[in-house]
Formats: C-alpha cells, structure tokens, sequence
C-alpha cells in the first residue's frame, strides 16, 4: 500500500432491486482518517451503498477495495452501525461490546479488557456489567458506537447512528462521536438527513441525487477542527449549509 | 424486590387461591351438596392427608412421566420450530400437521397407543409430549421468524458465520417465546400423564387410585387425587416461572453480576 | 329364605302383595350400571317391548351414567328411582350412608373369573409370572386374593396392570390374563375369534359364590311407591323367565330396541345366554337375597381394607319389594 | 389474493394433509400393524363412509355441543378479560384462578359436573366453555394491556367518556388477541366435547359410537370417528379464521369499500 | 369576552409528580390566531405542560382560560397532537378524522363530509378510504393533524408533531402546516427539539429551562409571511437561532 492508496474506495457500485435501480454506478474514495458525510432524500440509495460496502449485498456492477485490496461482496472487513442500536438484549454492556469477537472467533480475555477500557473512557464506566434496557437512548448508541470500534476495523459505516436520538442528546452525542474519532484515528462513512450534523462533523460532504441515487455534489468543509457548537451558527457554516439546502430542495426553493 | 412486588408476586395468588377453595366451601354449604357428589375442601383436604402415604409414591410417578414427556415434547416442539424456521416450504407444510395434531380428541388416541406402546411409561411420555410439543413449537417459531431483520444483517456485516449467528443472535431470541411455550405445555403436561395412566397403567397410578376411589365411592378420596393432580400441575408451572426467571436475568435486573472478572480487569480496582 | 325383617315397608300403604294396573302408570327411572347399554339390558327390554311394565303399573325409562361407578350416586341423588348396580356399590353406598337399598339380586351367583385366549389353558399353577389385567374396580380387588390364594401365590408373582379395555390387550397378546364375567368375555371373545375363551371361575377356585348385580332403589321412592317397584319387579320376572327360555327372540328384540348399540346379533345372543346359567339359584329361584351373600361379601371387602365394618344384612338389602310367588 | 398466496394459503396444507395420510399408510403397512390395533387411512375412510348414515347426525350432535360451548366460553373468557382489566387487584386475584382451572385434568371433573348437571347438554357446554374461556380470556387480557397508553390519554383529551374510549378504542383493539384466542380454544373445542359426551350421553354420540366400536373391536370406526371429530375440530378452526379475515380488513386490504358514502359525498363525482 | 382577551392563558400552573417538580409556575398567553413554538431540553416539563393545558392533568396549582374561561382539569377544548400519530388501525383515514366526534357525540354525516373536505384539499383527496398501513409517515402526519383539525378547537397543541420523520419530509410538512394554519385560522402552541422549526414556523418562541421547567426567555420572530425555505439561512433567522442555542446550550458554549 502506498501513501496515496485510499483507505476505501467504491468503484461504479451499481445495484438493482428487480428493474428497480436504488444506486445508480457510484465511485468513491476516502483518504485514511477522513470523516464524510452522505446526505440525500430519502430512498436514494444511501443505505444500499452501505450494504455494498459492508458486504452484505453485492453490487450488480463495480467494486469496493479497502487499502486497494477487493472485498467486494466480503462482509466483516469494515465497522457498521445503524440508527437502532440494535443491542442484544440479553448481554450486557462489555458483552455487547465484544459482539463481533463472539459472532467471529470467540471473546478472549483481552477483548474483554478492551470493551472496558472503552466503555471507562467514554463515559460509561459504570455501566459495563448492565444489560441495556438499564440505560438511556444515548447511552445505548454509545454502546453501538463502541461494539463497532471494537470490531478494530479502520473503516466505520454509520447510517443515521444518531436519527432516534432527541435533538440535545443528538448535539452531544455528536460531539462525543468527533471526541472518539479523533482519538481512534478511524475513517469515518456517515449517512444523515441532518444537514447542520453533516457540516458539523464532516471533512467532505457528498450530497446525492434522488432515484436512481449517485453523487451528485461534493462540498469540502473547511472548517477548524476541533469545532465547537459555535460553529454552527458561524457564516462560513451557514454558507455550506445553503449550498448543501439548495441542492438538495431544487423543487422546494422559491 | 420490593414490597410491592412481593405483595403482587405471592400474596395475592395465595389470597386468590384462598378465595377459590372459599367458594367451593360455600357452593357445598349453600346447595347441600351430599359427600358422595362432590367433597368440601376440608373433606378433601382430610381425604388427602388420610391417603398421603399412597398418593404420595403414585403422584412421584405421575411426576416423572410427567417430567419425560415434558422434555420430549419441548426437545421435539424446540427442534420442530428450529427446521421449521430454515424454510418458508418446511413451515408451510408442518405448520397444518401441527394443527391438526391438537385437534385430534387426545383421549381418542390413548387407547391405540397403549396397544402399540404397551403399558409402561411410553404411551404416557407420547401423550404428554403431543402435548407440550404444540405450544412449544409455534411459541419459538414465533421467536426465530420474528428476530429483527437488521440485527440478524448487522451480525453478517460483522462477519458472524451462519451458525454463530445462529448460536449468539437467533438462539438467544427464542428464550422468552419458549418459556411461554414451556408454561403452556407444564399446565397441561398433567392432564397428558394421567390420561395416559386412565387408559392403562402396570399396577397403580394416580389415576387408577382416582378411579378405584370412585368405584368405591370414596368421593371425597376421589377428589383429593384431582387436587394432587392440580398441584402437580401447578407445581410444574410454578417451576418453569422460576427457572425462567433466574436464567433470564437481564429482563428484570439492571446489572448482571460477574464478580470474578470484575475483581481481576477492573481497572479501578 | 331371605330377610324376614319387613320393617322397612311398615310405613307404606298395605297392600296384598299382587300388583294390579292403576289406570295411571308410575314412571320410573332406571340407572344402568354401565355407561353404555349392553345385553344385561335385555330383561328391561323384554319388559318394555312385551308391555309387561305397563301390565304392572310402571313406565320405565332406562338412563346411563357417567361411569360405571357414578350408577349408585345417580340412584343416591334421586336422578333415577332404581338402578342396576353391583353388589360391591352397594356395599360401599351403605358404608357411605347412601339413601339406597338392594331390593333383588339380578344374578344369583358369582360369574367373575379369570381368561386366556382361545386355546391358552389358565390354571392356578399357571399364573405365577403372568400379566393379569384389572379394571382397578373394587370388585376385582375383593375377588383376586381369594384366587390367589387358592394358587398358592400373592400378588408380587404376578404382574397386575389397570387397563380400560380388556378385550383387545388379550387378543393381542399385550397381556396374559383379563379378569372380568363370563357373559362379556365368552360374547366378546367368541364374537370376535369364533373361538370360546379358556376361563377358570373363581367361585370354583377359593372365591366365595355370591352375585355380582342387583337391582335396587332409592329408599324415599322405595317408601313412597312400595307397588311401583313390586310392579317393575313383577315385571322383570315374567320378562327374565321369557328372556332365558327364549334367548335368540329376546337377542333380537334388544337389537331392535338398540339398533346403534354397535353390538352383532350374536354377541348379545352368546351374552345374554351365559348371563342366563347364574340367574338362578339352585332351586330355581330368581332375585330372593339372602343375609349370607352381603355378609360375606362384606367380609371380603373388610378382608381388603375396602371396609371399615360389615353392617348389619338388613342394611344392605330388603326382599320386601319382590313380586308375590 | 395472487397465485403466490393461494399456493401457500390453500395448497400447501393439502399437500401436508396429505403427506400426513401417506406417512400414516406407510406405518401401517410398513410395520405390519393389524387392523384391529390400527387401520390404515383407507380402511378408516371405508368405515368412515360406511358408518355415514349413523356419524352424521351424532356429529351434528358434537357440532351444536361444541358450538354452545364455544360461544359460552368466549363469551365468559371475553367479559372476564374486560373485567380484570378494570383494576390490577380484580386481575392479580382472577389470574391465579385462571391457571389453576387450566391444570385441573378436566377428564377428571366431567363425571361430577353429569351427577350435578345431568345428562344433558349443559355438561358438555360447561367443559367446552372450560377449554375456550381460558385463551379468550388471556389473549383478550393481553390486547387490552397493550393498548397504548399515549392513545388512551389523546382519546380523553378529546373529551371521550370512558365508555366511548373504551367502545371505540380499547374494544377494537381486542379484536386481534381475541381471534387468536377463539383460534386456540377452536382447535381444542371439539376435545371439550368428546370429553363430555364420552361421561354423559343418554342417547347416543359420537364418543358413545366410538366407545361401542371400540368394544366391538371395530377399530376402523373407532378411527373413522375420531378422524370426523379432528375434522370438526379443523372446520372450526377455519371458520374462525375465514372470520377473522373477513373481519378485519385494515389487516390485508389499502382500502374499505364504502360504495354509497362515496357515490353521494365524493366532492370529484 | 373583550378585544384584548387572550384566547388561551395558562396562570401559574404548576406540577409536580411525587417530589419532584416537573413544572415550575408558569404563565403565558397566546393571541388568537397566534403561533407560539415552546423549546427546551428533554424532561423540562414541555409535555407536562400540554397535559395540564389539554385537561389530562389537574395543575397542583394556577389555571388555564380559553377565551376567559377556567377550563382548568376539563378535557375537549382544545385540539391536540403527539410525535406518534396514534391512528387507529382499524378506522381508514375519514373515520380516524371523525374520530374526535365518534368519541364525544356520534360521527354525522356533516362530519364525513367535512373529514373528506379536508382530506382532498390537503392532499389526501385519493387516500380517504385508505386504512392508516397503506400511508407513508408523512401522510399519517397529515391525517394526524386533520383529526386534529376536525375537533373544530380553536387551539392546537401540537407535541413534536413532526419528531419522527425524516428530514426532507419533515421541511415538505412544516411548509405544509403553515399552509392549514394560514387557511384555518388556529391558534397553536408547538413543542419542538428542533430550533430551525421553531423559528420558520413561529411569531414568537419560548424557550424553557431544565427541570424544574419554567419559560425562562421569549423570543419574537419577526420574519415576513408567508416563509420559505430560503428564510433559514438568512441573517435574520441565523441571528435568533444563534440567541436560542445560546439559551439552550449555555453550559456547552465554547
Ligand atoms: N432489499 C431490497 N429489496 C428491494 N428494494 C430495496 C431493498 N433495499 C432497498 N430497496 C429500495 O432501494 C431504494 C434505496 O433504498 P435505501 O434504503 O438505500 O435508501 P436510503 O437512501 O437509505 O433511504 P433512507 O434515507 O430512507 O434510509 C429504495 O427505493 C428502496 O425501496
Ligand atoms: N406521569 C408522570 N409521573 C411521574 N413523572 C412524570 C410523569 N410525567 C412526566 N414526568 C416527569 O416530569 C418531567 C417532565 O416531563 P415531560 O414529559 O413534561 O418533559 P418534556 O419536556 O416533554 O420532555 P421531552 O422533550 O423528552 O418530551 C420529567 O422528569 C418526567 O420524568
Ligand atoms: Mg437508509
Ligand atoms: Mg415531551
């Protein structure tokens, strides 16, 4: 792998559901350690681009490669993480945490230590031996979060990670993921229907058409890091934000 | 658990129990009802205690057949749902059998399987198992055809192999519907045993100690084995709810206790 | 012989004993001893069928109870006037104070015993080892020891075990011996194999002779219609007498009267024929009790532990409703 | 309905019913089985068509049975479940009662319920009711829990009287759970009844006939009947089911025809 | 009633439930016709507040007048509406419309006919027999509202109406509810998370503050009717979400 080998990279991904195009051919490409963000009308293809990604579909045409290697159609080779938490029930935080060391090869001492250490650093610290109907909505996406880090895949999906949440939860939440992001030195896919997140968390916005979904736009954010609420009401977010509204309501604007 | 729970949890089935045996007491009372038609609850509670020594050993063997044809009938109801949730033909084509099995008037089987199985404990485990087996099977094919979707994706994405997934995320699933089965099928598995030791039982039984009570007259004898039987079958019930609930700690405890781990990683320790 | 106490029927209107037709008939209600109607029915039948109840004085309707033991409860409860019982209920209901009396012995010895299939001989020294099916009633459980004592063994050299139906456990080999009557099993086994039991009687093997059914009545009605049951006595007399005499007409009669009894002709001709040898006592005497039979029954019950005490005969049955003659 | 769903929802459990019958011919012959120890499904239907004439009208006798009972039973189990739903106490109270009706063997209870009821109908309607009133009455207990809370408060912002809100929100919202009670206690109605008729019939019945065959050793009526009261038992079933269907439409249909409010109102006509 | 009556006035009303206090006195008055949004953190007694105002819950003390009037504890005066829909499943779109006449004096055909009137002047015209499975979220949304509407109250609250849908759906649905309020002359007092929303549909808004709630400031949004999308990224409407957020986030603000 060379230095300028993008750690993900989606080559003219296409993918049909009967005659029915959800993702139109699709390319692109993420450096190591950047955070982008997707955003697009509902039913365009986001979350069928992650499933190609992930894996779990294979595209109809194209292909994924992660540090220039073919995975196409191979799950378990990135993070993945949704708007529901989706926790098991019936084991506990660490035990949720470990998840995808059981579902792959069993959980050893060290991932055990591991789940702590991260739940101790990230602000749940008490709770590692509770199950999760004992904690909040955000709590639990922390949880979801730290699963999918503790999968030690370089590249996290993340597809509405924080939708159910409630707004103030949301904005915290959000700046914790940015907290976590720069600690683990991840890169980052993010899929929102929230335009101030994207532009508050991201490096890149690409900002997709409606059916049959591709890229339609790619805005850079360039913006100081680390960022602060502030920022969101700053010109120079407004800004990226009133391209990003104008693409994505064409129709709506008067 | 508090209080409240304890109050909600034990006392008021004992006071409802209380209330149930009351009513019989006044029903008896009330209408004049004679002994040889149907006891009071003290005239059976005396029957009972006057024949503990003989109930005592047949109602140990009602239990076990009771026991058996519970395990057979949860293992085959269990394994059923499991084949039955691999393919949409599979259910299709079990799922009527599975009805019409709990059509067919159990009595009216009894007798032909005695002829086959002879006499022993095996036409009672059959019965009991057709038993328990049918809510079992619907209740767990319940629980694997309705585990989220998403979950079961995201396991994939994580590069779960099918039969992990299996072991860590459909398994699992099955806990709470198959409890509900189990409390279903240990309510009625009783009833499944001593029809059995009605049709034909080697030497005595519950049921042949019920009905030789009845041929003498003894009805408050007659009674008291009845009540046995309810006990029995409550009993049964009773043990499934506890058993449920010590093994599925996470659905009333906030934490799960791991002191072992806890004292050797804990990094605060 | 019989009971010369006659206290019983003090209260009730005099009369000479003869039975003659009011112009309005009793109706009275007859509790079988069985669930379901079988060839033991065929004196009703007769009686129905020949109008010899209505001679009497008497309309008899014919019911079933739940099960074989609940025939005496029905009697007991005043939902049936009379009833068909074995003596063993009878036994029992006077132990529990059940209103109800014997008021004619409907066999007069005992026809209870031991069967093997055709061609299997059945002997005392035979059955140790063997597998003896019951119907876990007390009748049975009163009988056995007596055969096992005449063949020298207890029940530990034999395997008892509690069946529903007999019949097709035999034949099939599942079992080794059933214990039941005569008339049911010669009929069943012969109906259905051709071929005639081996049976040993038990009243021929240590077991005391004594019947195994009566008729009897619950003791209000008894006091307030005295002459309704010596009418409906009269009439299974005559209708007893003609039956025995007369088996293949009175066969077909109680087919007719149950077309849907699931019965062949034969097996109730077979039945009701056997039934017919233990009908009489050796002076050729139908119905008329004695205080021997329930004293030894009683006994034998005490024997077992089904009986605390033996009350007194008079307890257990009155000849005071037997037809004059 | 699409061809799809006609193959699953009908020709998939002939086929099953059929596979059932080949499996069962296949032991019979297969170990030899005698007749009279067990028919093979050919001989059960000869009997089966040559005792017609007699089966009918007995089964029609079974049928009335199990349909007075039925209707007691829901009934009974409906007004319980609404009951209980009143007040946690009444509930915590009845539901214990509930378990324990259901563990009593009910084979044992029939013969006391003819010496207290007769030999009518009225014993067979009490142990069918017995057999349905139970998953009515929890299933129904279960739909009224459920209903959501946040419903209920909008429902009496709008100013809804509590016998409105419940005419209009909690009862509809029983529908579901009720029909999957109704289904349950359907397949197991006929059972009730057999049991019934088998204690108590003056005249005749089917459990009569097919103790009368079983005397006889007429094993194939014996099974010809059986066969008839599984196939009551599964005409019942359906039937509840074809009603659910038709009764709640919201269920399968985008749409309800309302033919006439649309002819006069429709602004577009 | 004079000209300056408020229609609705809520005078000191406060609650608490067991010790703990979820809403401080509070007072506020809307005019008729008025739109007043109310925002705060999660838990601030918002929801309270509506259930003491719609009746569901008798204040420990203070009142509430419609029109001058103590309604105070009495239910069915006012029109009100929940982040979930709440649409009864087996009544099709015209009968859940009627639902409020259906729960309080028996549907006429007058209320049909008004339910159908609603349902085809705002986009719903095809739908009417339509049982509520067969909608979108959006469109349940929108029949949500109607059966709001169809109680004929003068005054609606509405609890995060719009909480559970997506983004897009969410802007196509504010711009829509403008719309009816302009056509129907309501009075609303809106719950929202969302501070965007607030703004573009309000002419004032009340932000209240953490548990114990109470409305610890008001902001009055004079922006020009009627208002589209274009509004959100304007310097006037930037200047009030930069006050609210600032309100809101006081302990977050870098
Ligand atoms: N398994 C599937 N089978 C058939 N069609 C599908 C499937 N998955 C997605 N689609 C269709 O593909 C299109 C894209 O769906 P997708 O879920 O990728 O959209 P999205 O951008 O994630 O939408 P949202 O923002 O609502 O999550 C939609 O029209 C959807 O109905
Ligand atoms: N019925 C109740 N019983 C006890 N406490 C309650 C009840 N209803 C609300 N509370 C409490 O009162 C406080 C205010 O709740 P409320 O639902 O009004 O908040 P809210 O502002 O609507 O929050 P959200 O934005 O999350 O909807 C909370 O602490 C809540 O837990
Ligand atoms: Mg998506
Ligand atoms: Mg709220």
């Amino acid at each position: 792998m060379t230095a300028g080998t993008p750690k993900l990279r989606v080559e003219g991904a296409t993918k049909a559901f009967g005659g029915n195009v959800a993702l139109a051919p699709t390319t692109l490409a993420l450096r190591p350690g950047e955070f982008v963000s997707l955003v697009g009308p509902s039913g365009c293809g986001k979350s069928t681009l992650f499933n190609v990604v992930s894996g779990l579909l294979r595209p109809d045409l194209g292909s994924v490669l992660l540090d220039g290697e073919d995975i196409t159609g191979t799950s378990g080779n990135v993070g993945y993480m949704l708007q529901k938490d989706l926790l098991v029930p019936w084991r506990t935080v660490v035990d949720n945490i470990t998840l995808g060391a059981a579902l792959t090869r069993g959980v050893t001492r060290d991932d055990r230590a591991q789940a702590v250490d991260f739940a101790e650093r990230y602000g749940l610290g008490g709770f590692v031996d509770h199950y999760p109907h004992a904690l909040s909505g955000g709590m639990r996406q922390r949880v979801a979060l730290m699963r999918t880090l503790a999968t030690n895949h370089d590249v996290l999906l993340l597809d509405e990670p924080f939708g159910a949440l409630d707004a103030q939860t949301r904005l915290e939440m959000q700046q914790w993921l940015l907290q976590v992001w720069a600690d683990t030195e991840r890169t980052v896919l993010f899929v929102t229907h929230d335009v101030d997140e994207s532009i508050f968390l991201s490096d890149r916005v690409l900002v997709m058409s409606p059916r049959p979904g591709r890229i339609a736009a790619e805005l850079a954010v360039e913006l100081p890091r680390p960022r602060t609420l502030n920022l969101m009401t700053t010109p120079g977010f407004n800004d990226i934000k009133r391209e990003i509204l104008a693409l994505l309501h064409a129709r709506d604007a008067a | 658990m508090n209080a409240g729970t304890i109050i909600r949890g034990v006392l008021t089935p004992v006071i409802s129990i209380a209330l149930v045996f009351l009513v019989w007491d006044l029903i008896i009372r009330g209408f004049g009802v004679q002994t040889f038609v149907a006891p009071s609850p003290g005239e059976t509670l005396d029957a009972l205690r006057d024949n503990w020594s003989t109930l005592w050993p047949l109602a140990l063997e009602t239990i076990r057949e009771t026991v058996y044809g519970f395990i057979v009938g949860a293992v085959l109801g269990f394994v059923l749902a499991v084949a039955m949730a691999q393919t949409r033909i599979v259910q299709g084509l079990v799922y009527p059998v599975l009805i019409v099995s709990q059509a067919v008037p159990i009595i009216a089987i009894a007798a032909p399987l005695v002829i086959l199985l002879g006499f022993g404990i095996a036409p009672k485990i059959v019965i009991v198992a057709w038993i328990v087996f049918f809510p079992v099977a619907v209740n767990v094919l319940d629980g694997l055809a309705n585990v989220d979707r998403e979950l079961l994706n995201l396991a994939r994405a994580m590069g779960g192999s099918r039969s992990r997934v299996f072991l860590h995320i459909r398994l699992p699933a099955t806990v709470t519907p198959l409890y509900t089965g189990l409390k279903i099928g240990a309510t009625y598995a009783v009833t499944g045993a001593v029809i059995g030791e009605l049709v034909a039982s080697t030497g005595s039984s519950l049921a042949g100690f019920q009905r030789e009570a009845n041929s003498s007259l003894d009805t408050p004898a007659v009674w008291a084995a009845m009540l046995l039987m309810t006990i029995i079958g409550i009993g049964w019930f009773l043990l499934v709810v506890g058993v449920e609930y010590v093994t599925t700690p996470w659905k009333h405890r906030a934490t799960h206790r791991r002191l072992r781990f806890r004292a050797t990683n804990d990094p605060r320790s | 012989g019989g009971s010369d106490d006659g206290s019983s029927s003090s209260a009730a209107a005099p009369t000479d004993g003869a039975t003659t037709a009011p112009a309005e008939p009793v109706d009275i209600t007859l509790s079988y001893d069985w669930p379901t109607v079988d060839f033991e029915a065929t004196p009703i039948v007769v009686a129905q069928q020949q109008g010899l109840f209505e001679k009497h004085g008497v309309n008899v309707e014919l019911i079933f109870p739940p099960d074989a033991a609940s025939s005496a409860k029905v009697l007991a409860t005043g939902k049936s006037d009379l009833a068909l019982l074995t003596t063993t209920d009878v036994a029992f209901s006077i132990d529990k104070q059940l209103p109800l009396i014997s008021i004619g012995n409907y066999t007069m010895r005992n026809n209870w015993g031991l069967f093997t299939k055709p061609g299997v001989p059945v002997a005392l020294d035979t059955l140790k080892g063997k597998t003896i099916s019951t119907y876990g009633d007390s009748w049975t459980k009163a009988m056995l020891p007596f055969v096992y004592q005449a063949a020298g063994i207890t029940s530990a050299d034999v395997k008892e075990v509690v069946v529903d139906w007999d019949l097709p456990l035999l034949l099939n080999g599942k079992i080794d011996v059933a214990t039941n009557t005569t008339n049911f099993m010669i009929a069943g086994v012969e109906d259905e194999t051709g071929k005639d039991p081996e049976y040993l009687l038990a009243a021929e093997n240590g077991a005391p002779d004594v019947p195994v059914w009566v008729y009897a009545g619950n003791t209000t009605w008894l006091q307030e219609n005295p002459d309704a049951a010596r009418g409906f006595m009269a009439a299974i007399g005559e209708a007893t007498a003609w039956a025995c005499e007369n088996p293949e007409d009175a066969a077909t009669m109680f087919g007719d009267a149950y077309p849907d009894s699931g019965y062949t002709f034969s097996y109730n001709r077979i039945g009701w024929t056997d039934t017919c040898r233990y009908m009489q006592d050796d002076n050729g005497q139908y119905f008329t009790q004695t205080d021997e039979q329930w004293t030894t029954l009683g006994e034998a019950l005490k024997g077992i532990g089904e009986l605390d005490a033996v009350a007194e005969p008079a307890a257990y049955y009155s000849n005071e409703y037997l037809p004059a003659g």
